[in-house]
């Protein structure tokens, strides 16, 4: 499909989308969103485009502005200017809810999980959301059945298999990071926002994250957008990097590029060194 | 024992509390009292426990409850079906009217709404004088045999008991099944970690109204079967002293329990029933029963057991 | 029309007496996470133990160390069963704890001083009215005003331009940071109780001026003050003295017209409040601000 | 606070909490084998009436000790069970159930509040137990909601103001202006009181009814200046009474007026300060009686029980009186049958060592109300305790209350 067609598609499907000129179909698009804190520019006029099935990471110093970056994108703020399109739908101004419904999930810097419950228990929210059926006040056998047969799937999917009954707040930090995201797996998202998915972890702990991230973005097809400070981990699975500083986007391109990029080596390499 | 042959010896316990309660020295009216708490405070702990709502002012639905069923059988119809089933849509009615205001708030703002608006209603309840007979109570009206058919069933103290234990069956199998269900998952979802639902695309306050609104009906019902059971019912019994009795009754026997609090509704009204003929000082003692059960076993009888009530 | 005004002014001076109940409410609702069921608890100590005192001291005498005695078994009560609770986070725990403790501190006033209702007396001086004419303007309830003004003033005072006032503030905005800079937390946070505590004591004395004194009283008069505090915006101590003045100035009004329903108003006038504006008046702008 | 009463103590009082869980105090067995005879009381000891509620248990344990000491009822020893109702009526209730149930009481008493009257004249009716009020004064009890089992020591809220209508009118004038408790006793003590004005020929200037609990009264207050009354009648009762006085007096208002009221009780008169405690009230029992019989070695006798320096008020007389009426109808009944109980009582004269007070005595058969005297005088802002109010008048019950007809009652005996 031409860049013209897809334009025109896009057009037609979602007026209110202002595609521009892409590769390929404009995902997950910013246009020039600002971000205040009282004087603070948080984030500064950004635009940002990423193409369906990616596998994109964001890099920066600390304050650079990556964790506000997936505030907006998630809902959980709004821009102070500028518009965020996700999938041909102009949601700069829809809640949270909305958002996830259209598949944009995300988790967090610091774990947020449910952790007197059990991994099964954690799970089974998010699939009985994706259901749609959380607030039916009874559950019958049938549905009953379907819902722990699709929990176990997700289980077996990050290997916590062992670990199902177990309470979440006593499992391992790296466990219990494996278990937010598998809860975010759970509502069926198109868009997976990982907000530092190996902050903390061990060695072996990360092995195991940095795999099960290549393996939702290569089996279950899900676009992957992840804040990462360890460069190994960067540089060893993104298909494409984007560098924020001071609120501005200082470099965007594949791997090769952003390591060769002089900006970049001096404002963040180099200081990170 | 396990966990089932536990609840089967509750249940038998139960049914045959009649018999046994007189011979160590109980009265039968003090069975029915327990179990009438038991069903207000399990359906508070929907709130309190399961969803993570502090309701410091839920005696106002018991209450309302109570009147709705004695100004039913007083000046509308004499029947005890009828008297239970107004009562329990007066006051739930009230707190699903209410529940928008609350829904959206936590903590602290949580039990300070709902008691303020708690008290709302008991001064409308006191000051109203002509209807609800003020601050001396609606009296004069008194629960009518039960007409089944053409049986007959007089509702004699033992009987009335045997009522009772039946609707705290009805309130037990509801509430187990809300709570095995995917809106009471969602419930203890919100308890736990509000942000994390909202991220999923769950919208909290819906849930935190349905959960306010389901534990008004049923603190209503359990009303309803307190002003039958000595066929009075007073503005105390909206009082916020009334909902912190409550509160520390579901704290005594475990919150994060299904049936905790009917435990800490035993050891309390057993409690207060002995202490208060035992000493003018007994305040003191239910006071101390605070303190050291928030200092000392904050997760209750039930949590003593239970890893999984984390606290601190 | 005068009747309207008269009742109107007099709601006002009823609405000092509530943010002033408030205003220690408040104080402990913002540093200490603590909603305080025993404040009215403290005033009936504070009360008492001016009654105790006013023989050896005179009224005035009692006026002070009345609440002085009342802030410092506040600081006892920290010490001893609020500090090991702060840790939990949920607020059930503080909440059935001093609901526990309102219990006990009503039961010792009656073992102690009996059942039996208590009167305070007032000096001459000031138990009279000003004015033939507003002959409800008496001089005590000057003197309540005066005082109230005087603590409320002084509080702001203390809080704008003293260290421990300003710690006290940096606390209500963020206790972790002000942790992290060096001050030390539980000695802040156990002066303002035990200020909240003082604050309890005064309105009791001065409630003694025109209530007898029983050990139950302290449980009416605690409400109004949740009340206000709602109104005025959790976590603003301006808002709570606001929300007094209006919930009086609602109650006076009202019981010109329909007495029945002075007490319902104003639970009345918070469900609106809440429903326009839900954090409050001046909800969570922090202190004085 | 000495000086307990016999509460219930058929357990070790370290008995400790955690055992009585599920158990209940064992019951007290007597070596002769004799079973006593046991009366229930219920009365706040603790909360707002908790003053009231003990001198009522006072009284009753006076009488108590009499009549065991003159061999107790029908030969049977006879034990009293004291039960705390906090003045709350759902624990009224449930302690009456209790003692009927548990402590197999056979007998009932007590109440200060009306509200528990009236919660537990349901559970003694239910039962077909005879429940002897002592100080719930409203209207209902002996009236529209009166009892076959139910019987009443204090008067009635009509008889307190009729008690007092006529001296203030003659001394006075006819301008009154009412402030008037909201709730049922309030509204019937102000109807009564309208009623016997009108008759008398004077006028209502306004009626202000205040919530129970009120504790600022100015606003009432400034009304009733504003329509400058001849007397100002102050209706509320207890805590409200002490707070509205003390209001008024810093206003000024007893230069202005002279301040008349319906029910006082000497706990009342003891909270108040001086310049508060003016005006024209109405008791029902006064230990200053110098010329009736045995009044004086009554209140001696108390005073050698309780040496805290009290007094004996109406509501120690009430529970002395109470206990003793049980004790005489028992007597005449010859049997613990409660419909020969209540018949017994039925006309039943109270003998000059019980009523202490002049007039004759009784309670009336229609109604179960007992025709005692009112009290009316005037407090004594410069007394100190006990001398506190001077009796201007004692005024026979049955002169003033209203005829079995106009109540309301119709005794509901089972045929």
């Amino acid at each position: 499909m031409s860049a013209a067609t897809a334009h025109e598609a896009a057009a037609t499907a979602a007026p209110m989308a202002a595609p521009q000129a892409a590769a390929a179909w404009p995902f997950l698009q910013m246009v020039n969103v600002s971000r205040r804190f009282g004087s603070l520019k948080a984030v500064d006029d950004v635009s940002f485009d990423m193409a369906a099935g990616e596998l994109r990471a964001v890099i920066g110093p600390n304050g650079a502005g990556k964790t506000t970056f997936f505030n907006l994108i998630s809902g959980l703020l709004p821009p102070s200017q500028g518009r965020v399109i996700f999938d041909g739908e102009d949601i700069t101004r829809r809640s949270i809810a909305h958002r996830v419904a259209k598949g944009i999930v995300r988790t967090f810097q610091i774990t947020e999980i449910l952790p007197d419950l059990s991994v099964f228990e954690n799970i089974r929210v998010g699939v009985e959301t994706a259901r749609g059926i959380n607030a039916r006040p009874w559950i019958g056998r049938g549905e009953r059945i379907a819902v722990n047969r699709r929990i176990e799937e997700l289980i077996a999917i990050v290997n916590l298999t062992d670990k199902a009954r177990r309470i979440v707040g006593e499992l391992a930090h790296g466990d219990q990071r494996v278990v937010e995201v598998a809860v975010a797996l759970s509502v069926g998202p198109r868009l997976l926002l990982l907000d530092e998915p190996t902050a903390g972890m061990g060695d072996s702990e990360t092995e195991h994250m940095v795999d099960l991230v290549r393996r939702l973005h290569s089996d279950q097809g899900v676009s992957v957008l992840f804040i990462e400070h360890d460069m190994d981990i960067v540089f060893g699975i993104a298909q494409r990097i984007t560098v924020l500083d001071r609120g501005r986007v200082l470099a965007d391109g594949p791997p090769e590029q952003i390591s060769a990029d002089p900006q970049v080596r001096a404002a963040y390499l180099g200081e990170a060194e | 024992m396990t966990r089932a042959a536990t609840i089967a010896a509750m249940w038998i316990a139960l049914i045959a509390l009649p018999w046994w309660l007189p011979l160590i020295g109980g009265y039968t009216a003090l069975g029915s009292k327990v179990l009438i708490y038991a069903i207000a405070t399990m359906g508070l702990n929907l709130v309190l426990g399961f969803t993570g709502g502090l309701s410091f002012g839920q005696a106002a639905y018991f209450g309302l409850g109570g009147y709705g069923a004695g100004m039913t059988l007083k000046y509308l119809v004499p029947s005890t079906p009828l008297a239970i089933l107004i009562g329990t849509l007066v006051g739930g009615l009230a707190a699903t009217i209410l529940g928008p205001l609350v829904m959206r708030r936590r903590g602290i703002y949580f039990a300070m709404i709902t008691i303020a608006i708690g008290q709302l209603f008991y001064f409308v309840i006191v000051r109203w004088n002509e209807v609800t007979g003020g601050e001396d109570g609606l009296a004069g009206f008194g629960r009518q045999d039960i007409h089944l058919g053409n049986v007959v069933i007089p509702l004699t103290d033992v009987n009335f008991y045997y009522l009772v234990l039946l609707c705290f069956t009805v309130a037990v199998a509801v509430m187990w099944t809300l709570l095995q269900s995917p809106l009471g998952h969602t419930w203890v979802a919100i308890r736990e970690n509000r942000r994390r639902l909202q991220f999923l695309g769950v919208r909290p306050e819906r849930y935190v109204w349905a959960s306010f609104a389901i534990a008004g009906f049923i603190t209503a019902f359990a009303g309803t079967l307190n002003a039958l059971l000595f066929n009075f019912t007073s503005p105390q019994d909206l009082h916020w002293i009334l909902s912190g009795d409550f509160v520390i009754m579901i704290v005594l026997g475990g919150m994060r329990s299904f049936f905790g609090p009917l435990i800490g509704v035993i050891i309390f009204v057993v409690a207060q029933d002995y202490l208060s003929s035992l000493t003018d000082n007994w305040m003191t003692f239910i006071g101390l029963i605070f303190v050291l059960i928030v200092l000392l076993f904050p997760r209750g009888v039930f949590g003593i057991f239970d890893r999984r009530a984390k606290i601190a | 029309m005068q009747l309207l005004l008269f009742n109107a002014f007099n709601g006002l001076i009823q609405g000092v007496f509530y943010a002033l109940m408030a205003l220690g409410l408040a104080l402990i609702l913002s540093l200490n996470s603590v909603i305080n069921m025993a404040h009215g608890g403290f005033l009936v100590i504070g009360a008492y133990l001016a009654y105790t005192l006013s023989p050896y001291l005179g009224f005035w005498g009692a006026l002070i160390v009345g609440p002085l005695l009342a802030g410092v078994i506040g600081l006892a009560v920290e010490r001893g069963l609020i500090r090991p609770i702060y840790k939990r986070s949920d607020p059930l725990y503080s909440l059935l704890l001093t609901f526990g403790l309102a219990l006990i501190i009503e039961d010792l006033t009656r073992t102690i001083w009996g059942a039996q209702g208590l009167p305070l007396e007032v000096p001459d001086v000031i138990n009279s009215p000003v004015s033939e004419t507003y002959f409800f303007i008496t001089g005590y309830r000057l003197f309540v005003i005066g005082i109230t003004a005087a603590a409320a003033i002084g509080l702001y005072l203390l809080l704008r331009y003293t260290l421990l006032g300003i710690r006290i503030r940096a606390g209500t905005s963020d206790l972790e940071t002000t942790a992290a800079l060096g001050v030390n937390i539980y000695k802040l946070r156990a002066l303002n109780f035990g200020f909240g505590c003082l604050f309890a004591g005064l309105a009791g004395v001065l409630a003694a001026g025109v209530l007898g004194l029983t050990p139950p009283m302290g449980n009416s008069l605690i409400m109004p003050s949740f009340v206000a505090i709602i109104i005025g915006g959790v976590g603003s101590l301006f808002g709570a003295v606001l929300g007094g003045l209006l919930i009086g100035l609602a109650a006076g009004i009202v019981t010109t017209y329909y007495p029945a329903a002075s007490e319902a108003v104003i639970y009345l006038m918070m469900l609106i409040v809440l429903a326009v504006r839900p954090r409050g008046l001046l909800g969570e702008e922090g202190l004085f601000e | 606070m000495q000086a307990k009463v016999s509460r219930r103590r058929l357990v070790q009082a370290g008995a400790a909490l955690a055992a009585s869980t599920l158990s209940s105090p064992p019951i007290l067995t007597y070596a002769q084998g004799e079973t006593p005879i046991k009366i229930g009381m219920h009365d706040p000891l603790t909360g707002t009436y908790a003053a009231e509620g003990e001198s009522e248990v006072r009284g009753a344990n006076m009488a108590l000790a009499e009549i065991n000491a003159k061999g107790g009822m029908l030969g049977r020893k006879v034990q009293l069970v004291v039960e705390d109702d906090a003045a709350n009526a759902g624990l009224a209730s449930q302690k009456a159930t209790k003692m009927i149930d548990q402590d197999k009481v056979s007998m009932l008493m007590g109440s200060v509040s009306s509200a528990t009257a009236l919660a537990v004249n349901q559970v003694a009716h239910g039962r077909g137990v005879v429940y002897m009020v002592t100080g719930g004064h409203t209207d209902p009890v002996t009236g529209s909601q009166c009892h076959w089992t139910t019987f009443r020591i204090c008067t009635t809220t009509y008889m307190l103001a009729a008690g007092l209508a006529g001296t203030l009118y003659k001394k006075f004038g006819g301008k009154w202006y009412f402030i008037t408790p909201d709730y049922a006793f309030g509204h019937t003590l102000q109807e009564s009181y309208a009623k016997l004005l009108k008759d008398l020929g004077g006028t209502v200037l306004g009626n202000s009814l205040s919530p129970l609990g009120t504790t600022d009264f100015s606003s009432y207050l400034i009304k009733a200046e504003q329509s400058k009354p001849d007397v100002l009648i102050n209706l509320t009762d207890g805590q409200d009474l002490v707070n509205c006085m003390k209001q008024a007096a810093q206003f000024g208002l007893m230069k202005k007026f002279p301040i008349g009221g319906g029910l006082s009780e000497l706990e009342v008169l003891r909270a108040l300060p001086k310049e508060a405690r003016q005006g024209w009230w109405t008791l029902e029992w006064w230990w200053d009686q110098p010329n009736t019989p045995h009044v004086k070695e009554w209140v001696a006798a108390y005073q050698k029980i309780h040496t805290d320096g009290t007094w004996p008020s109406a509501r120690t007389w009430f529970g002395y009186a109470g206990l003793h009426s049980l004790g005489l109808g028992v007597a005449k009944a010859k049997s613990l049958e409660p419909v020969k109980v209540a018949r017994a009582l039925e006309g039943l004269e109270l003998p000059d060592e019980i009523k202490l007070q002049p007039n004759k005595v009784y309670f009336r058969p229609g109604d179960h109300q007992l025709m005692s005297s009112e009290f009316p005088g005037e407090d004594l802002p410069d007394g100190t305790y006990p001398n506190l109010f001077k009796v201007a008048d004692i005024v026979a019950g049955d002169k003033i209350a209203l005829s079995v007809k106009d109540t309301g009652c119709h005794l509901d005996y089972k045929a």
